[in-house]
């Protein structure tokens, strides 16, 4: 499904991605783990070209994104996209935020966008909100509705950037319910997270990222279980 | 002594207002600056939008050619401008004056638009851009759903407060024989040969509109305040 | 910032205008001048014109020169005080000698009754007409009752502001000189321009695309130099000398060396 | 082709420039032109400074007096304003013309001074009004040892760029015929019926000063922000 | 020295100060407690007028401040303030900030003047820091210039309005050194402060503030050993 070889990233003179080399299997939950600045909201960024790779490739069904970046906008719909601090549009309601990209880009019609929305808004449990400004919802259900607004452009990938780390405790278990579900359903996720409860329930595999390059991987229970480099222990220690 | 003062007073309004109806003469000049002001500032944010964005974009060329004109204009008065525009560009285009004085005010006051509109551009949130184009609208798309809307309610007190402005750079229209509100006043002095009461009604004229202005933008200013 | 209602600001104005009208009446009571004597005092003479109309007054680098500008001098000299000039808006001129800014006018400046009630006119010293100035190919307007309905070009306040005002549907163009006007007209933008003959003929030359109609708008007038009222002792100088250059044809002569031999 | 160019160039050269040493014209009306940008400047700081303090102190009557002089000058156009104060105010008083146009320039200037210096006054830290006071020192030696000097720091590139702004405003100085940058440009123009040359010369004269100090601008803010 | 008598002090509708009433002997060390918001700092400040009293007396040897509004720059002189931010001035030296009040308020020659700053700048120990700007020195520098700054003008009593707080722990030594110095050599002080320790070893005599009055006063033996009222044990426990 997606397939990361030699990725490198550069800011100016400071190397962020060092070689990341992974592959993401379709329906594969991937959690990612690391030290703040390793480099995770990087690596998921470029996934998404919202961050453009100094070196390497990233293949996704097989296309390479560094040849096509003149079909990005297209390639972008494969990929969904759930950011620490929700960016919703202030000036849209939830409906509107919902509908936009299937209006705007697949050129769905209003009224089965619309339906498509309320649908959408029942999964994540927010029917009641879908006249309602972004501003006048509690951080969950911001986050709830930056889910539903991604998976109206009916994604093969969400990528998720610490989805909960911007909420207050309460909070964080309603969204984390979403993932989980939307995991069974056979979404296949990468999630950059500091739940490392959520990582071990969900995770089909989990990367631990240390100075730009992924340290050691494997499934939760190898991971946390019986991390074999010294950081990873360390980091777990500190996290656990 | 306070007849004195009524005497000086009645005259003055006498000869500057009513005799062969002078006060037309206000009203029409008006007129003028008015239509001229609001032509002006519909080019100008058009001009602005777009140069804004020409400078906001990664294409070198667009850069250049924005930050040269926003350069130019800013850095020249605006009669030079007009004259410029007025005599020399447009000057054989057969246009209509208004259209042409609109045209010259709307290219200058589109300079101050841009920096406003990049100001505001510059001022939404960075993750607004970037969820647009993670959904997989165009950049422009992302620009006309997303960005300029909210840059929009940023800047529209600072664009009020620039329309206050054009309003007053469009005093020097007489430059190109435009019989705007201070022409008015130029032509009522060689009527009536009067040095300060024609002056004087003009500024008490647009003294009076622009102070609607200010306080239609300090309301516009807390009731947009209020809305976030 | 406190809350400011249409109120207010009514209020506001109300107390400008007030204010106003104080410092209004104030000037409306301001003092007398007394020229001569000031003329005497600073050993200077202000002299107020429009340098924009030739061959009577025009630049020459930082100079103003012309017929008016020879009369002048000779003014000046006849008081033996040194001469100041005052180049500005034509439709200024007036209230800048009725407000003491100036203390002659010499402007090619036409004798007329409205102005009589504000200044005080000197002798006579050339007689001249208006004159209408249209494109050379313009077949339409051939006099000035093809006038009608047209758009005019003239200087701001100028004898041929007040005779186009009273052509039946024209739209006037007021410039502040005939030669921006002249401009226009090239450009398109005018139909005609109503200017005093001399500078037409000027302005003819200078642009060939032009032409001066035979048929005049208006009668003939005459050109007089200004003062303040009751300045009749200035104006009495002045009177000498326009006697004095009349006499021994100094005018003619410079009508023809300004109109012909500059450029 | 190219013969056709440098034909009309050089003698677009010739007659704007050379012919009767017309650069003179230009280069005096630059001189005014600075000269009165200079001396309204000055005049404006002094007004303005005045102003801000009058604007800032608890006295109700010098409160109303600066709000309505900044109110005034803030709601009229400037050509108004000098045609006001030189036809009007100063009617007779045979003051040289450049000094009442540095006046009237300085009048209006002070207006957008006042608010620059008020906001800079205002952003200086109360504690240190405070310290002042409680060392002894009077209302307004606090203002001048202590106030004004950081908010002058503050503010001297917002100075800077309202130098800038009052250099293109005089421009219309020409309306009370002071023979200053842009009427040189008229004057040329009355000699040699050339439409578009003289004034695309006075707009690049002006462009070359303002891009000089916008530069100088540019570099103040940087060593302003350095010395923090 | 100093007297207070039912000093209130509102602002707006909130009533700060409910009446005070007080009286500081020469060479006394007061030092005032209370928790945040109880109007410590609007207490002090009205001592010197920098805020005025809403209703209350106070007499400065004798002179009453609220009669004396006019005469208040020469009233104030007998009053230094060191305030929680330094307050110095950024754009002078040192030496200028401690020379400006005797220079331009009490007129003394500037030679003079800079003796004394000298002078006063050896007792704060900062004698080589004389030409340098305040954004050169640390807090506790600062703190100290800005004690030598109010001592210039020969104060006869100094109010210290936290004096510590602003201040990296490592630095609250040196400022409370050169305090209790000045308290041994019999300045008259009032001092609002959380350092228990210095209240105890320095006061004369602590109150303990409350809602806008003195809830309570005595030695520091009889109020941090034996507080008679429970609101002032309740706040001791919290801080002691
Ligand atoms: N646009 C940028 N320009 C320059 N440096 C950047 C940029 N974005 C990120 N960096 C740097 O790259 C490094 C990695 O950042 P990144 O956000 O990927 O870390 P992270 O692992 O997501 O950390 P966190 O857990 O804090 O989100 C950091 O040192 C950061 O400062
Ligand atoms: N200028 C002011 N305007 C309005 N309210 C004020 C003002 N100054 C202080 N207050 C209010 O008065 C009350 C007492 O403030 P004060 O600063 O005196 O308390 P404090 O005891 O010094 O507290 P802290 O220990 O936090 O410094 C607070 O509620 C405060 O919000
Ligand atoms: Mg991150
Ligand atoms: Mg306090």
């Amino acid at each position: 499904m997606i397939k990361v070889v030699d990725l490198h990233k550069s800011f100016g003179d400071l190397e962020v991605l060092k070689g990341i080399n992974t592959e993401i299997r379709k329906g594969e939950v991937v959690c990612v783990i690391g030290a703040s600045g390793s480099g995770k909201s990087t690596f998921l960024r470029c996934l998404n070209l919202l961050e453009e790779p100094t070196k390497g490739e990233i293949y996704i069904d097989g296309i390479s994104l560094m040849e096509h970046k003149k079909d990005i906008n297209k390639l972008r719909q494969k990929v969904g996209m759930v950011f620490q601090q929700f960016n919703l549009f202030p000036h849209m309601t939830v409906l509107e935020n919902i509908m936009l990209a299937p209006v705007k880009v697949k050129k769905m019609p209003e009224e089965e966008a619309r339906r498509k929305a309320i649908e959408l808004l029942r999964k994540v449990g927010l029917s009641d909100k879908d006249n309602v400004y972004p501003s006048q919802l509690s951080g969950g259900q911001k986050q709830r509705v930056a889910i539903a607004r991604a998976l109206a452009m009916d994604p093969e990938v969400m990528l998720f950037d610490e989805p909960t780390s911007a909420l207050d405790p309460e909070m964080v278990g309603e969204v984390l319910a979403v993932m989980k579900q939307l995991a069974m359903e056979g979404m296949t996720m990468v999630v950059v997270t500091h739940e490392m409860g959520f990582a071990r329930e969900v995770g089909d595999r989990i990367l631990f990222m240390d100075e730009g390059v992924i340290l050691e991987e494997g499934t939760p229970e190898e991971l946390f279980g019986n991390p074999k480099k010294e950081r990873t222990r360390a980091f777990l220690s500190k996290v656990l | 002594m306070l007849e004195g003062v009524y005497r000086v007073l009645s005259d003055a309004i006498y000869f500057n207002l009513i005799r062969e109806d002078r006060y037309m003469l206000f009203v029409n000049g008006l007129k003028v600056s008015i239509q001229l002001t609001v032509f002006a500032a519909i080019i100008g944010v058009i001009i602005g939008l777009l140069m804004a964005i020409a400078k906001l974009t990664n294409n070198k060329i667009l850069n250049r050619i924005a930050t040269a004109y926003t350069d130019v204009i800013r850095g020249t008065p605006s009669v030079v401008q007009l004259i410029v525009i007025y005599y020399a560009i447009l000057g054989s285009s057969q246009l209509p004056k208004l259209l042409v004085a609109s045209l010259a005010f709307g290219i200058n006051s589109g300079a101050y638009v841009t920096e406003l509109i990049r100001a505001g551009i510059q001022a939404v949130d960075k993750g607004q851009m970037e969820a647009a184009r993670s959904l997989g609208l165009s950049y422009s798309q992302a620009m006309r759903y997303v960005i300029v809307p909210q840059a929009i309610k940023n800047i529209l007190p600072a664009l009020v407060s620039e329309f206050i402005v054009l309003l007053k750079e469009t005093a020097v229209a007489g430059y190109i024989a435009l019989d705007d509100l201070t022409r008015a006043g130029t032509i009522v002095r060689g009527r009536t040969f009067d040095p300060y009461t024609p002056f004087i009604l003009v500024a008490l004229i647009y003294l009076y509109i622009t102070s609607m202005l200010t306080a239609f933008m300090g309301r516009l200013e807390r009731r947009l305040r209020q809305s976030d | 910032e406190k809350e400011i209602g249409g109120d207010v600001i009514m209020k506001r104005v109300l107390i400008y205008i007030l204010a106003l009208v104080v410092v209004l009446s104030f000037m409306g009571c301001s003092t007398k001048i007394d020229t001569m004597k000031r003329i005497k005092e600073t050993k200077k003479i202000i002299w107020g014109t429009n340098a924009a109309f030739p061959p009577f007054e025009m630049r020459q680098g930082d100079e103003v020169i012309g017929i008016d500008a020879e009369i002048a001098k000779r003014i000046a000299d006849k008081l033996g005080v040194e001469l100041v000039v005052e180049d500005m808006e034509f439709d200024a001129l007036l209230p800048a000698l009725v407000s003491g800014k100036i203390d002659f006018i010499a402007a090619g400046y036409t004798v007329d009754p409205d102005r009589a009630e504000q200044v005080l006119f000197t002798d006579t010293y050339f007689t001249a007409v208006q004159v209408i100035i249209v494109m050379k190919d313009n077949q339409e307007i051939k006099g000035p009752e093809d006038l009608k309905g047209k758009k005019i070009g003239v200087q701001n306040a100028t004898t041929g502001d007040l005779v186009a005002s009273k052509i039946e549907g024209a739209e006037v163009k007021r410039y502040n000189n005939g030669m921006e006007a002249v401009m226009d007209l090239k450009n398109g933008n005018i139909d005609a321009v109503i200017i005093d003959d001399l500078p037409a003929r000027m302005l003819a030359e200078k642009n060939p695309e032009v032409k001066i109609l035979e048929e005049k708008p208006s009668e003939e007038e005459e050109y007089a130099l200004a003062v303040r009222k009751g300045d009749t002792e200035l104006q009495k100088v002045i009177n000498e000398v326009l006697a004095e250059m009349k006499k021994n044809g100094e005018i003619e002569e410079l009508v023809k060396k300004y109109s012909l031999g500059e450029q």
